[in-house]
């Protein structure tokens, strides 16, 4: 069939070369930043007081070097890398060796889901549905005070904000834990657990949901306002449609198209999690998880993430780029 | 006398398709026709029929699928000098409002022109040749000068975009419905303005549009396109007094007569466009009156008949 | 005898906020209009004088920027006349679609892109008529597209899979749809081609036969207020130059506009020469003083610069506004 | 003049405007600064403002105000230098890829989507770790701009895939333009809108971005910018030491800086946008 | 705050030092680098001995007794404490010793498989509770790799490895230990680790020597953010936390129930064994010129450099050696009057004393200003600032680096020899709460008042760096320290012989003081004099030579050292009380340390 050809092959022929290029691009970059894993971890165990002698220090790089599987030359531990992408295997972690990286990801990931999950869909219906109305009766004083408000808060750092956040809420008024999660390994789903979660996440969650919520909204009220200019959304109110159709079925639906897009990119990043929330609130998140994997040189988890993290990313879009016209019934492929 | 241009089977196919079928449309299908100097070529037939495709094809800014196309025997196709080809052919197109760029001055493109095809002397001279250009389409310098499209009336910028066309003395102007978005009460002057120009420049021009009361105004020669192909063509006064073929009666019949007498016509069915363009046999047979039963599998011939060419199956012997 | 609608010296302008500076665009300036029961009323002018404005104006549909400055606009209704420029919100609700509905201009584009056909009449439907279920509104709408000769299928399509000329159709269906006494139509067949225009126009004279109800009907084609309507009014720059039957005025035209408007039309077996209304329409933004077309007429006089001339008085029904004839010669 | 007078009735443009002009001075301010802005204790630490230092002195003995000024300036550089060159990046792919179409359009889109899809930030970080002792202001800058086009890019693509239908485009090719000039003359003005309100997000990102990179510590923190400001303030647990005047200097410019520039950007895209400027032209 | 069952007012919680716990489920600390520190040095296990600096004196832990070595230092034997047991109920014995030396001569790729397969001959018992060491190479410090400061081989349970087929892999889930607490349960992301008082306590080393640990559970917790950590704290919701300074004053400012080590400023624990400095690549010009690094010494105002660093609030101190109160004593004073008449050449005949034994008082006054209550007892004044440094001369380094060929540009900048700009780049941790970064600051800071580019340069790749000798100047820690108790200061200058030097581009031996890269053949005479040496018999010896050495290092200044480390520790006295304290220094006060389970005895419920 010629959309085979003339379309879904070229694509996925982009698609491999985007994965290619990143991937090879995430192997040699923090081979160049000249951090050692094995001289990081003989550091370590140095500072851990044990003295090595020379010959001590030799014997175990060529133990630590065997098992990172840093051994051999770039080029071959570069086919080692493609090996292990094919198998998603990506092999121990080298700062919490002999954990493998797929291990870690199996315990952080559902924090960083459960987490930047939630609060995205959250932010995204609720700055969607509060920038709708707010662009949809956009020259009403509440609509433009709400938007004033926002433009305020949207530009404040996430750092800055999480950490007034925590202050308001973790001290002045004692609402909310400050620190880890206390759940332990023996955790069953009961109420108990829950609530726990929802208390620990509440201020993470509330931090990404008005930041990111501010952003949904003012990208939302812009294309709402747009849309409200067009002729069918002027012909159904000219024609006495009920408001509520109109704000529904015309102006939220057309305008939500385009925010249907950024929402599968922005859950794609996922895997990059949310750094800096993560950092205020001490959340057990895959962001913490790679930053700290970037800065000492965990090739091997950098590897496991960003692989993941390209793969999901790639696909969403090729994914959502051929599903599109589900959503929007004008778009064809060419 | 001799063509200045010549298609012969000119072909252009689209594709066309959603995520799991696609379908080949031929929006030109093998027409061939020839254009005499200064004489107005009119292409007539309703939307999508496949009018501006050729008039792409012509200007060269769509490739034909198949087919060819002799300026002065040589070949458009292959032709890679663009701008020698402009120097021949220019065009004038259909919404004066959108034939400049909104935030370019309209003079602009008078300078440009003249200075891209080396056509100046110098100052004074690029300025009497605009002048002069612009003088006969009703204009002179200092109606436009300085001024954007969105200051000038459509009539007004429709006569601009005539005159910077005539810049490069071209042989041939290609006419795209160049009075459909001008104001009726502006319309005829820009109609005019076409026979003139052909009378005292010498310059053909291929008129397309749907409404057959100016082109019977205006044209030399029409030919009516339905569907890709040409159905018939011929003289005008021939074609549209003494219509053949049953569209090109449907075309003339539909035309609403500023005469409130006309009587009404009986109900028409009408047809989705690509519907008809993957028909088998001749595209009219879906509503045709007079349609047989190998119109439906069998796609007409050319049929010459006093003086005109006709594709169908009615004059076919 | 009074029309259906009457509109008294209407004045609707565009006021324009731009960055501090107002600007006026006196786009329906001072018209006075009757348009007459169960015809087909057509409006002409050219581009930009205001033929959308006073249908909006007709429609009671008068929103920022647009600004009602004077007049009235009355409905007749069960025998009364209703100013519906006072209406309040609700009570313009109610009666548009089922006593007045409007097609916009560019109907190629009011259907939502994202939504079957089917939808959007539902939307109509269901915004107007009280106490049906939805199942019984979507066979109301497939039955009367079935009696206007158009195929229900087409409901289960999305607007961009139809032709200009069918979406075009399945407008004017979409607006007859609840029976209105009133149905304005601004230029239903610009931007279609003959063969399509001429599909549309057959429609709207079989639903107006069907309904006997009242079309107005906006376009600057000649032709087919010829073809078409029964009388007519001629705009110019916001202002009504010329009303009357459109026999009449195709056969006697009073104003030089109107004269120029018909002389030009084309036809074929006619090969003689036409022209075109000299000059550029003008802008309404500062139009000029007294008559607004003196600046094109050929016969104008000094009197023509500084006064407007009424459309007068006559007691028939062809009326004119222009100073060289006062009294329309019969 | 008369542009300026016309969009100066516009409070958003006002506003905006007068707060980029306050912060613009700010910037230049610190070429008059009394104090090195890399030095320590160069007046008494930890005073509340007072007439001697404007806005009070931190815990690194400098004086709040002036290291403002500098860190304004600073991160004013890095984020025009990071917009512009973005920009210029972003202008030529978006043009060529839209234009030329084919396989410009898909080798150019293919980078730019594989841009898009690798986690951005992560390479970020580890480029800036990379590079950390060069990352002065302008490689900075270059950094925050090699990887703030890509979307930008798309986004012109588009619009000039649009405008490349538009009748005008023909006039300009029949008038004998060559690609360079069609695009120059043709497109370019018709984009400026769109630039300029993705030049300005792009700044907003840049800014944000190196704030980011500021509190990871990942860029020198011996100059002064918004983030490394903040960073060092945060560091010094100003907010709970009450430090309030070293904390909220750099929150506070921030916040205008970047409203400011929202502001700008919204009231100046409207002004160039051509349907608004048809409209003002003449409303025929 | 606390997982389900668990009551505060039982339960001690304490922040975890090193970081969020990367392997949470491994407890096997044998097997490489672990975050020991979340407990498992603390509570899991009782080593043979501990050093505690508070008092200065070993604890004998698992052993009954310090080792005694025969004559020529080739046997140790160890004397277990009797009654003991793991907490399975095992009984520990020699054959635990005996198993643990044993699996790490044969166990390549266990931590301490160097120095045993190095040194141990033979392992035996004599009885149940008394091993013999017999050692290939005479070793009079053999024992100390058995001596806890901050990590040492531990015993392990044989009863539990003898049976795991893997020792590198094992992850010792649940751990059983000889200490007084046991594993209760832990977070899987690795934020916090809780432990449970073993049942029976009394049968481990701690509860025989200081009794019943008071806190039914402790609870390790790590936070990401200083921020986090300072509201816990203030929350009361964590009993014992270590800072940053500017932390520790936000939390001693708005608790009502918070103290540090001091009462009063300057709060922190002024008595940690660790010191802190600048350090050469003494194999890079011209740092390997002890006159530039002379130069360099002399002109940094360590006034000036307390202020940026540490905000004033630690001792300082000129010697290889933290400055507290056991080396104060054993080396400081005594070495007073050597200092003071030390000279430096300065060429042409003209000679400099570099010692300013006023350093103290100045910092008293810079203190004074910034408006912190300053006692004026000279005793005090030295407990908490030190004895004296070196004075500030930037003259004085002028004319040395002059007499080097050193030039100053036309901007006032300094040349190198060859021309070339002189550039200094501070390697240092890239945490901006980490020492290394604020001494790099302040030591930047000085010597760009002095004309050098100097700049403080934070890089994750700093370990690979330091220990690859790619550098020119670091912060890394200037010398190890030494073991912080007893006066054997082996531990400081053995990295520096000449036997450990690598060449630039092959990672050094030991890395804190080693990676200067410097070797003295007078040195090496020393170090080899003390491994002749029992320190624990021969004191006077030992100080003798400790002091030899020290002047050596004065004299080349292979890297200067500038205060002693401090830990801005704070302690909540809402549920826990008698904290050990500058006026109570019953124990050193870290909860990071090992001497955590000693120090739980004598807590006391509020
Ligand atoms: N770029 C294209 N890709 C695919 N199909 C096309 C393309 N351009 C035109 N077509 C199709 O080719 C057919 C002929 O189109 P064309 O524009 O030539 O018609 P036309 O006669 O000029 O119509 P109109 O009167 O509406 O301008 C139509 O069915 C149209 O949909
Ligand atoms: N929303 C608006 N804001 C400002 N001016 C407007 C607006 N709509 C129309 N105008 C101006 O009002 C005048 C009349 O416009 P109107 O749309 O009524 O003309 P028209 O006769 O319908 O023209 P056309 O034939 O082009 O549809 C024009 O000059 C137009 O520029
Ligand atoms: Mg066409
Ligand atoms: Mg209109």
């Amino acid at each position: 069939m010629r959309f085979f050809r003339d379309y879904l092959i070229p694509r996925i022929i982009q698609y491999i070369v985007v994965i290619f290029c990143g991937i090879t691009a995430v192997f040699f970059i923090p081979r160049l930043t000249g951090q050692d894993p094995v001289l990081e971890m003989i550091a370590q165990i140095q500072s851990q007081g044990s003295s090595l002698d020379p010959t001590a220090v030799d014997s175990l790089m060529g133990t630590l070097k065997e098992l990172y599987g840093l051994e051999g030359t770039l080029f071959q531990q570069y086919v080692t890398t493609w090996k292990r992408v094919f198998a998603l295997d990506f092999g121990p972690s080298f700062f919490q060796f002999p954990t493998p990286v797929s291990e870690l990801l199996k315990t952080y990931l559902p924090w960083t889901i459960g987490l930047f999950a939630t609060s995205t869909l959250i932010s995204w219906i609720l700055g969607n549905i509060l920038g709708g109305i707010a662009g949809y009766f956009s020259r009403k004083n509440w609509s433009k005070i709400i938007d004033a408000l926002i433009m305020i808060v949207r530009p404040v750092p996430h750092y800055i904000f999480g950490i007034i956040v925590l202050i308001l809420f973790g001290y002045v008024w004692q609402l909310f834990p400050v620190g880890g999660m206390m759940l332990g390994r023996r955790t069953v789903l009961n109420w108990r657990f829950i609530m726990t979660i929802l208390r620990y996440s509440f201020l993470p969650a509330l931090t990404l949901v008005i930041l990111g919520g501010a952003v949904w909204f003012q990208q939302m009220k812009l294309l709402v306002q747009n849309v409200k200019r067009e002729d069918y959304v002027q012909y159904a109110q000219t024609g006495g449609v009920k408001e509520r159709f109109i704000i529904y079925r015309y102006v939220l639906r057309n305008a939500m198209l385009p925010q249907i897009t950024q929402l599968a990119l922005a859950l794609g990043q996922v895997f990059s999690g949310v750094l800096i929330v993560e950092m205020v609130f001490s959340y057990p998140g895959i962001g913490l998880l790679l930053y700290r994997g970037v800065t000492r040189g965990d090739y091997n988890l950098v590897m496991g993430i960003t692989v993941l993290s390209i793969l999901t990313i790639t696909t969403a879009v090729l994914i959502l780029d051929l599903f599109y016209p589900l959503f929007d019934p004008r778009i064809r492929h060419k | 006398m001799s063509e200045i241009l010549k298609a012969r089977n000119l072909t252009k196919i689209y594709s066309l398709g959603g995520l799991f079928s696609r379908t080949k449309i031929t929006a030109v299908d093998r027409i061939s026709f020839s254009i005499q100097p200064a004489e107005i070529f009119t292409l007539a037939g309703e939307s999508g029929c496949g009018k501006t495709t050729t008039a792409r094809m012509i200007l060269g800014f769509e490739y034909p699928t198949a087919g060819e196309l002799l300026y002065e025997d040589q070949n458009l196709v292959e032709l890679r000098d663009k701008k020698a080809w402009f120097k021949k052919v220019q065009a004038v197109f259909q919404n004066p409002f959108e034939t400049f760029n909104p935030l370019r001055k309209v003079e602009d493109y008078f300078f440009e022109t003249i200075q891209n095809f080396h056509l100046d002397k110098n100052e004074r001279e690029t300025e009497e040749l605009i002048e002069e250009k612009l003088q006969a389409v009703g204009l002179s310098l200092c109606d436009i000068a300085g001024k954007y499209p969105g200051e000038l009336s459509g009539g007004q910028l429709q006569r601009a975009s005539i005159a910077r066309s005539l810049l490069t003395n071209p042989s041939l102007l290609i006419a795209d419905e160049p009075v459909s978005m001008v104001d009726a009460s502006l319309r005829m002057s820009v109609v005019n303005l076409f026979r003139k120009m052909c009378d005292s420049f010498q310059v053909s021009v291929i008129y397309i549009t749907h409404d057959l009361a100016t082109a019977y105004y205006i044209s030399d020669r029409i030919a009516i396109m339905f569907r890709g192909h040409i159905v018939e063509t011929g003289p005008v006064d021939q074609v549209l007094e003494n219509p053949k073929h049953p569209y090109t009666k449907l075309l003339i019949e539909s035309i609403p007569q500023p005469d409130p007498q006309i009587p009404e016509k009986a109900a028409i069915q009408f047809l989705e466009e690509k519907e008809e363009y993957l028909r088998k046999g001749c595209k009219f047979s879906g509503r045709c009156p007079e349609v047989m039963e190998i119109c439906k599998q069998q796609v007409p011939e050319d049929t010459s008949l006093d003086g005109t060419v006709v594709k169908c199956h009615l004059y076919q012997k | 005898m009074k029309g259906i609608v009457e509109v008294e010296k209407l004045q609707t302008f565009y006021v324009l906020e731009y960055m501090g500076k107002k600007k006026t665009v006196k786009a329906v300036n001072d018209v006075t209009l009757s348009i007459p029961e169960n015809e087909i009323y057509g409006i002409a002018g050219e581009s930009g004088c205001g033929k959308t404005t006073l249908l909006k104006a007709l429609f009671a549909s008068i929103e920022p920027p647009l600004q009602l400055f004077e007049g009235k606009v009355s409905y007749l209704i069960k025998g009364n006349f209703i100013n519906a420029l006072t209406l309040n919100g609700k009570e313009k609700r109610e009666l548009r679609w089922t006593y007045i509905s409007y097609i916009p201009q560019g109907s190629m584009s009011v259907f939502n892109p994202v939504k079957k056909l089917k939808v959007t009449y539902l939307d109509f439907l269901e915004s107007h008529v009280r106490g049906k279920a939805g199942r019984e509104l979507l066979s109301l709408a497939r039955h009367h597209l079935e009696q206007l000769g158009l195929s229900p299928h087409i409901l289960d399509a999305f607007p961009h899979q139809l032709s200009g000329g069918m979406r075009q159709r399945i407008a004017i269906a979409l607006s007859t749809l609840l029976k209105p006494q009133v149905i304005l139509a601004d230029e239903p067949t610009t931007a279609l081609d003959v063969v399509a225009q001429r599909a549309v126009l057959q429609l709207m004279r079989d639903i107006q036969k069907e309904l006997k109800n009242t079309f107005v009907l906006v376009t600057h084609d000649m032709g087919i207020h010829a073809n078409i309507t029964t009388s007519m009014a001629i705009m110019y720059a916001g202002k009504i130059v010329e009303v009357g039957p459109t026999q009449e005025i195709f056969s006697n035209p009073l104003q030089p506009y109107t004269q120029f408007l018909i002389n030009s039309l084309p036809r074929i077996g006619d090969k003689s020469s036409k022209k075109s209304v000299p000059g550029a329409p003008p802008s309404l933004l500062n139009p000029p003083s007294g008559c607004p077309f003196h600046p094109r007429c050929p016969e104008v006089s000094d009197l023509c610069q500084d006064k407007m001339p009424a459309l007068n008085n006559s007691t028939h029904k062809h009326k004119v506004a222009c100073w060289l004839r006062r009294e329309p010669s019969v | 003049m008369g542009v300026l007078k016309d969009l100066f009735k516009d409070y958003r443009f006002a506003v905006g405007f007068i707060l980029i002009c306050f912060l613009s001075f700010l910037a230049i301010a610190s070429f008059f600064s009394p104090y090195d802005p890399i030095e320590w204790l160069q007046v008494p630490r930890d005073k509340a403002p007072s007439w001697s230092n404007l806005l009070g002195t931190n815990s690194k003995g400098q004086d709040v105000f002036w290291e403002a000024t500098f860190a304004i300036r600073n991160s004013l550089i890095i984020a025009l230098i990071a917009g512009l060159i973005s920009r210029v990046i972003a202008v030529m792919v978006g043009f060529i890829a839209g234009y030329k179409g084919g396989i410009y359009d898909r080798v150019l889109m293919g980078i730019t989507d594989g841009l898009l899809v690798i986690p951005l930030f992560l390479i970020l970080v580890l480029v800036a770790m990379l590079l950390r002792e060069a990352l002065t202001l302008v490689s900075t800058g270059l950094l925050l701009a090699f990887f703030g086009w890509a979307w930008d890019a798309r986004t012109i693509r588009s619009q000039v895939l649009s405008l490349r239908e538009r009748e005008f485009t023909l006039t300009s090719v029949l008038s004998g333009n060559g690609t360079l000039s069609l695009v120059s003359k043709e497109y370019l003005p018709l984009t400026i809108p769109l630039i300029f309100s993705t030049l300005i997000n792009n700044i907003a990102w840049a800014i944000g971005m190196e704030i980011v990179l500021a509190i990871l510590g990942l860029v020198s923190l011996d100059i002064p910018t918004l983030g490394t400001t903040l960073q060092w303030a945060i560091n010094y647990q100003a907010i709970l030491l009450g430090h309030w005047w070293w904390i909220l200097t750099p929150v506070i410019l921030t916040i205008l800086l970047l409203v400011a520039l929202y502001w700008f950007s919204i009231s100046v895209s409207e002004y160039l946008d051509p349907r608004m400027r048809i409209q003002r032209i003449g409303a025929k | 705050q606390l997982p389900a069952g668990i009551n505060r007012g039982e339960t001690l919680v304490v922040d975890q030092l090193t970081g969020r716990v990367g392997m949470p489920n491994n407890f096997n600390l044998w097997a490489g680098w672990r975050n020991q520190d979340r407990g498992i040095q603390q509570l899991l296990l009782d080593p043979l001995w501990t050093v505690d600096y508070a008092t200065g004196e070993i604890i004998s832990g698992m052993a009954a007794g310090l080792p005694v070595y025969n004559d020529d230092f080739t046997q140790m034997t160890i004397n277990l404490r009797e009654g003991c047991t793991w907490s399975d109920g095992a009984p520990v014995t020699a054959d635990d010793v005996i198993f643990t030396i044993d699996i790490h001569i044969n166990t390549q790729g266990l931590l301490y498989h160097g120095p045993m397969a190095q040194y141990v001959d033979k392992v035996s018992k004599s009885d149940d509770l008394t091993v013999v060491v017999d050692l290939k190479i005479p070793n009079s410090r053999f024992h100390t790799h058995f001596l806890d400061r901050w990590g040492c081989l531990r015993i392990m349970p044989k009863h539990i490895f003898e049976n795991v087929e893997d020792q590198l892999t094992f992850e010792y889930n649940p751990p059983v230990g000889n200490g007084p607490y046991v594993l209760f349960d832990y977070d899987p992301a690795g934020f916090w680790t809780l432990w449970e008082r073993r049942e029976d306590w009394d049968k481990t080393p701690t509860g025989k020597l200081f009794g019943e640990p008071q806190p039914k559970y402790v609870l390790f917790q790590w936070f990401e953010s200083e921020e986090g950590k300072i509201l816990s704290q203030l929350r009361h919701e964590i009993d014992m936390a270590q800072h940053t300074p500017e932390g520790l004053r936000a939390v001693l400012d708005k608790s009502d129930a918070a103290r540090g080590w001091r009462r009063d400023w300057p709060w922190v624990v002024n008595i940690d064994p660790c010191i802190t400095g600048i350090m050469f690549n003494n194999m890079v010009p011209p740092y390997d010129n002890k006159e530039v690094r002379w130069a360099l010494t002399l002109s940094i105002d360590i006034v000036e450099y307390m202020a940026i660093a540490f905000d004033l609030m630690a001792p300082v101190s000129n010697l290889h050696l933290p400055p507290v109160p056991a080396y104060l004593e054993a080396f400081f004073i005594p070495m007073q009057d050597w200092l003071k008449d030390f000279e430096l050449d300065l060429g042409n005949g003209e000679t400099f004393k570099p010692y300013d034994p006023d350093v103290p008082n100045r910092i008293v006054e810079a203190a004074k200003e910034r408006g912190y209550p300053i006692p004026d007892d000279p005793a005090k004044i030295q407990e908490l600032f030190g004895i004296g440094w070196w004075k500030y001369a930037p003259d004085v380094a002028e004319k040395l680096l002059k007499k080097n060929g050193f030039t100053k540009g036309e901007d006032g900048k300094w040349l190198l020899p060859d021309g070339s700009p002189w550039k200094i780049n501070l390697l240092s941790d890239p945490s901006p709460t980490h020492h290394q970064l604020k001494n790099a600051n302040a030591a930047a800071e000085q010597w760009r008042k002095f004309g050098i580019d100097a700049s403080a340069g934070p890089t994750e790749a700093f370990n690979t760096l330091v220990l690859n000798g790619e550098f020119d100047v670091s912060t890394q820690w200037p010398a190890a320290e030494p073991w912080g108790a007893g006066v054997d200061l082996s531990r400081t200058f053995d990295p520096w012989h000449s036997r450990l030097l690598t060449p630039i581009g092959e990672p050094v031996a030991l890395g804190p003081g080693g990676a200067a890269r410097w070797c003295n053949p007078v040195l090496d005479e020393i170090i080899e004099k003390l491994e002749k040496t029992d320190p624990f018999a021969a004191v006077e010896e030992t100080v003798e030579l400790g002091i030899e050495a020290l002047k050596i290092l004065v004299e080349e200044m292979p890297t200067i050292p500038t205060y002693g480390y401090c830990g801005a520790v704070a302690w909540d006295e809402t549920y826990w009380v008698n904290w050990p304290g500058a006026e109570n220094p019953y124990s050193q006060p870290y909860h990071h340390w090992p001497n955590l389970k000693y120090m739980l005895p004598l807590l006391k419920k509020k």
